[in-house]
């Protein structure tokens, strides 16, 4: 047993340390530490630089399809020294949604069309899982699509689509069997957004970004060869992409990040003459959390260390999940609270100090943690029944 | 004993329900706060004929004489429209302070009457909740008072007509000026906040103000007003945490999830039991704020009050991000009030002083004896 | 609106303080001070001293049968008195579960022969609900009754009696019907425990007391004139039995004794050469609870108000329930937390401070409160489908 | 990054898991519990011959030199069957004190063996988890040392042959001596705890020692030496709570309420699944402090130390209590082990610094730079 890291993942580290200091654009480390969205061309603009050294955009590919091949902890480190140097996220939709299911489900030419655009950001790809009546509950989704002429025509709406206004693809589960139950008679489309028949609407959220979308689609036709896998078996594809998508689902980085920023602020702001931080009642809060990350961080490594050895990865993501949100929430809660009044100007205003800047529109769009990506709640049913076998 | 409310306090309650639900909806609040001013001052009007702004000015005054549970009764009544007219900062908070300078009369006379509009300026940067925290110096400059500094945060501070102006003067005393808002050397700089209220900085460089400019009010008074506006508050909070929590009951019963409506969800059951018991919890305290916030005991009134706030702090936060996590992705929409009332209470928790400045504050007062 | 009590309110509650500190046996509330049990002579002797206060053992009781006739907040400001003064709870099966029964649903006969003797103190009841596969489920209950001869014949085991060893009589729901579902066919039986066939064992707790017992009935014989109500309709009394025994459950008086005792030990005891009591931590989480507890007992004057003007009780007494409970679970860990490591010392030992003795017996003993009475999950199930109409 | 175990900590786990499971079953313990001693020798003997006494004796003194983290594989095993032999108190805290005394490497030689029990007597009242509290002093007298003081609630006191007893010297630094029990002056008034073993106060009143009875150990060893057994306590916990879950997760499938098994319902799915998300915390933090615990970095050993008591001291009173109370009714029963289970949780988190007391280290800890 041993938790430190060997010398060469150790090496690998500053590797991407040292890629990231002197690599990413001064613009977009500021803007992600200002807690601010980026464009579309600022998050295309560093996966291309994460491309060019050596298909680190793709950081979960294997090396057949151009990505570097790196085992779970080599991503785990990648992912954290990422995040602690001030990048932005990688958008997951391409790289770790449809790529996957690409990579194991889609014929050769698919693979050959598709994956060497999205590692080269080339392409923007979106989701089009949620239905408006379809949330946690996938299997219960609409949208259908009929076959027509070697063509899908597709009709019904998605919703909650992420950052779908920069999308040139989106990729769908649609019913194609509408007699069949619940998750039979479903499939997996990848369909272009410049095809007529698409409209995007955008979702304005509570902390007022325009970062969510409904995706109506209107007699839209959809070549058969963008098909990936068999029709009706859809849901194979789309449970294999759920467990794929939650390879760093805790977190961690963006987590110590945001905790090295929250006691940042906690040292400047004062509290009858002291610094907040020195506070007994606020400095316990925040030892808390500290030591739940810090835990966090262990049983990560820990299902990761599973997983490289082969061993059941599954359902222990949900505890990542459900852990990593809420400490992600926690602090952004406490570092409200530590910004005081200074947190209610809004919308851009930054009338206090420079670090009390957007805290409260960041607060408030990480409720979302909890709520996407299979709801926590959704997530302590697969522990209990997956895991505990319930 | 006796929590129930008297025929004029549920024709209060009443008056207040109709008024916001049938001229305060939520499309017509949007277009008001998207205006330039981000208050309308036809609704302020209408507060005003209702009578609504006298409810704390004096009899003597014209007013309706009314106490805190009137004004709690009214502020639970506002709550869930999120009212976005300075009601609390003018019509109780600034109404609470003037009634007790009697030489203001006219002034109230004024507001009641929704032709004029003030608001208390007086935190500042670093205050943090402190009351007692007040940089901004006075000085005599010969008949006059020299004032400067700086207040933070002041809600509603482009609507005022009149900004009460709390500083410090040589003896270490704290004062409050009247300020007419166009008075040479003040300024504003002003911005939308999180609730979708506005909000000020507020500069004061070189302001002259005559004798008679000043308030006959001390630290005691402005206490006494700040405890007023802060039982007020929680009563804005109730409001707001029930119809949080009705609707979310709501959307439990009509959203279907496999199959059945997730209310059905036993975990999602208990949530909202637990919704629920903050609630009541919050009430009870909002209750006994207003009971107590004119008491003339000063240690029974703040630790009332101050458990109060960290009830009601606490309250807002657990109800106010789970009516947003069991809306799920809805509850996270600018579209549906839900996630405005969330915003309004996360407000709400930062103002009068945060959930554990108030407990701090709850466990000196106690310790005292 | 007004949070004060009335003059003549104020004046009962020194009426029955002074009564208290006159008439409560030093001896007695020595013990309930540190937290023993009292013998069944010594829960006897308190309540025939109220007995003989003209009927103040029964204060839910109406004139009518004995009792004071006290309005709902009476017995609130009496039953916090009794506590505050040291006084034991006064054991609920007689005096508040059986005689509403018998009040509202037995004869005159049964009236006569059993209600004064609860009252006088003569008699102690013991409850007969709980059986081994019957907890929460009251309606799944296996205890049977045949009818033969004018008498019933019950076979059956129930358990988690308290104090079934001291008791004289036990009230059981029995099935009377084998053929009818859930609470179909059960009935009311008023049961001797000298009846042959009656076995009591006891159930040593993890406190190491013996609190409660398995009673096991084997042919026992149960005169006819002991069936409460109608044979079959035995539901209607429980559910009847159910809602009057949630009086006072909050138990305010209790846990304000317990909070003071919390705050004297420390302020006993030291932190760093400091009142444990002025540890800013703490001193926090007591705040907490005894703000909690503020705001607990204007909730339950709230919902005694309502019920005093006939308006529904119910289903809020579930609310005062799970945090009344909730709330002196909490103190009595925090205790445990303030005596520190002297709470070790177990089975009456008390090497430590007077305040150190038996507190983690306590501590053990209150687990109860959130699973007797309705789990307070059942109890969370009652406020979501009956208040909230989930 | 390596989380697995070697091939001998394999077989160690296994060893202790079997020999727990057959020769110390919950009913044998019942009875060991309540003899006159309220611990077998027999037991005891059994340990000796398994090699477990020696785990923690260095090669060179006879021992199998293992390190913390075979400790914990230890701890972990033996967790779940409530040993009530002084396993942590003899076998690895006084063994981890005594390795750095090269002076009496016989005594440990005789510990491996099962021959001798030593425990450390050091926790004094008033000291609430802070190490550095001791009030018992020493002075010389003649070429001998007199010792006078009281040492509170040491576990396993009587069943000892030799305590190791701190005392303040004349300089205020902290000494340690190895005290015969039959020592004149040494007296036990003993008592059982709340986990079933048993413990003493200890009084020490003129006793008097020879210079070869101290020991040729500071604070720091001291201090080293209770962190080790902090380590090896929260791996006893983490043992017990895996147990404490299983047991409650199988009760959860079996028993029906309401026509199907409890554990359908989902909030008690939920429960049992925080229940589970704080054992795997805690079982990351007890490795973490297994693999600090003889970090020579004092810092950062105090600080994982301290984050690990108060995570598992979180964890272990949640997954005691919903053990209980996810049992109902039978929870609360002293027949069924889970009232042991979590009996012994709510003891340890008493013992070596409750939480409290561990989050304030770690923040003055990681406050120093």
């Amino acid at each position: 047993m041993n938790l430190d890291f060997t010398d060469a993942e150790n090496a690998f580290r500053e590797e991407v340390r040292a890629f990231v200091r002197e690599k990413l654009p001064v613009a977009i480390r500021d803007k992600v530490s200002r807690g601010l969205h980026l464009t579309r061309g600022e998050h295309l603009q560093w996966q291309r630089l994460l491309y060019e050294r050596g298909g680190w955009s793709g950081p979960g590919w294997p090396k057949a399809f151009g990505g570097p091949g790196w085992s779970p902890v080599e991503q785990y480190i990648f992912e954290e020294e990422c995040a602690l140097g001030g990048a932005p996220r990688l958008i997951p939709f391409g790289m770790k949604m449809v790529a996957p299911v690409i990579m194991a489900f889609g014929n050769a030419t698919q693979q050959a069309r598709f994956l060497p655009k999205i590692l080269a950001a080339e392409e923007w790809w979106c989701q089009g899982y949620s239905e408006p009546g379809a949330g946690s509950d996938l299997a219960s989704l609409r949208t259908r699509a009929v076959r027509k002429e070697g063509r899908h025509i597709v009709n019904g709406q998605k919703t909650w689509t992420t950052l779908g206004q920069h999308a040139d693809w989106i990729f769908c589960l649609v019913r194609t069997d509408p007699e069949a139950k619940a998750q039979r008679g479903i499939s997996f489309l990848l369909i272009d957004m410049k095809s007529p028949g698409i409209t995007v609407r955008p979702i304005i959220t509570l902390d007022g970004a325009h970062e969510v979308n409904e995706i109506w689609f209107e007699d839209v036709e959809v070549p058969a060869a963008h098909l990936v896998g068999e029709e009706n078996k859809g849901w194979t594809c789309a449970k294999f992409l759920l467990s794929h998508e939650r390879s760093n689902i805790a977190g961690i980085g963006i987590a110590k990040r945001e905790l090295a920023r929250l006691k940042h602020i906690a040292a400047a702001e004062t509290k009858r003459g002291r610094p907040l931080i020195e506070d007994p009642l606020f400095a316990a809060r925040l030892a808390e959390i500290e030591i739940d990350l810090m835990a966090l961080e262990i049983t990560n490594l820990r299902v990761l260390s599973a997983e490289a050895e082969k061993r059941a990865p599954g359902p222990e993501a949900s505890i990542l999940k459900i852990k990593g949100t809420e400490l992600q929430q926690a602090i952004s809660e406490l570092i409200l609270q530590a910004v005081g009044p200074y947190a209610l100007p809004f919308a851009g205003a930054a009338p206090g100090p420079a670090h009390a800047a957007n805290r409260a529109a960041q607060y408030l769009n990480l409720r979302k943690l909890s709520i996407y990506g299979g709801s926590n709640e959704i997530q302590k049913n697969i522990v209990a029944q997956m895991i505990l076998e319930l | 004993m006796d929590f129930s409310l008297s025929e004029e306090q549920r024709q209060l309650e009443e008056t207040v329900r109709r008024f916001m639900a049938k001229d305060y909806a939520f499309e017509k609040r949007r277009v008001i706060r998207d205006s330039a001013e981000g208050w309308s001052r036809e609704a302020w009007q209408a507060l005003a004929d209702l009578g609504l702004l006298a409810l704390n000015v004096p009899e003597e005054y014209g007013g309706l004489g009314a106490g805190p549970v009137d004004t709690m009764v009214a502020m639970n009544a506002l709550g869930p429209g999120l009212l976005l007219e300075p009601y609390l900062a003018s019509a109780v908070v600034a109404t609470a302070l003037l009634r007790e300078c009697p030489q203001h009369a006219g002034l109230m006379e004024q507001m009641a009457a929704g032709e004029c509009i003030a608001v208390l300026a007086h935190d500042e940067p670093g205050a943090r909740g402190d009351p007692g925290y007040v940089a901004t110096r006075c000085r005599p400059a010969g008949t006059d008072f020299q004032i400067d500094g700086r207040k933070c945060v002041v809600g509603h501070a482009a609507a005022a007509d009149w900004l009460i102006v709390s500083a410090r003067g040589e003896d270490g005393d704290i004062v409050l000026f009247l300020v007419p808002l166009d008075t040479p050397g003040l300024s504003l700089d002003g911005y939308p906040t999180l609730d979708g209220t506005r909000a000020a900085e507020v500069h004061l460089t070189g302001v002259r103000l005559p004798e008679t400019a000043r308030l006959d009010a001390d630290r005691e008074v402005l206490g006494r007003a700040l405890d007023i506006g802060l039982a007020a508050l929680c009563a804005e909070a109730v409001g707001i945490m029930k119809a949080a929590l009705d609707a979310t009951v709501d959307y439990l019963r009509t959203r279907q999830q496999f199959g059945q409506p997730i209310g059905r969800f036993q975990a999602l059951q208990h949530r909202a039991a637990d919704m629920l018991m903050h609630y009541e919890q919050a009430k009870s305290m909002s209750t006994l704020a207003a009971m107590r916030c004119t008491s003339k005991d000063a240690r029974e009134r703040r630790r009332a009050l101050s458990a109060a706030k960290v009830t009601i702090g606490r309250a807002a936060c657990f109800i106010g991000q789970q009516a947003v996590q069991l809306h799920g992705g809805m509850g996270m929409s600018d579209e549906l009030v839900v996630s405005h009332w969330f915003k309004r209470l996360t407000a709400i928790e930062l103002m009068f002083g945060d959930t554990d400045t108030h407990l701090q504050q709850f466990i000196e007062i106690s310790a005292q004896s």
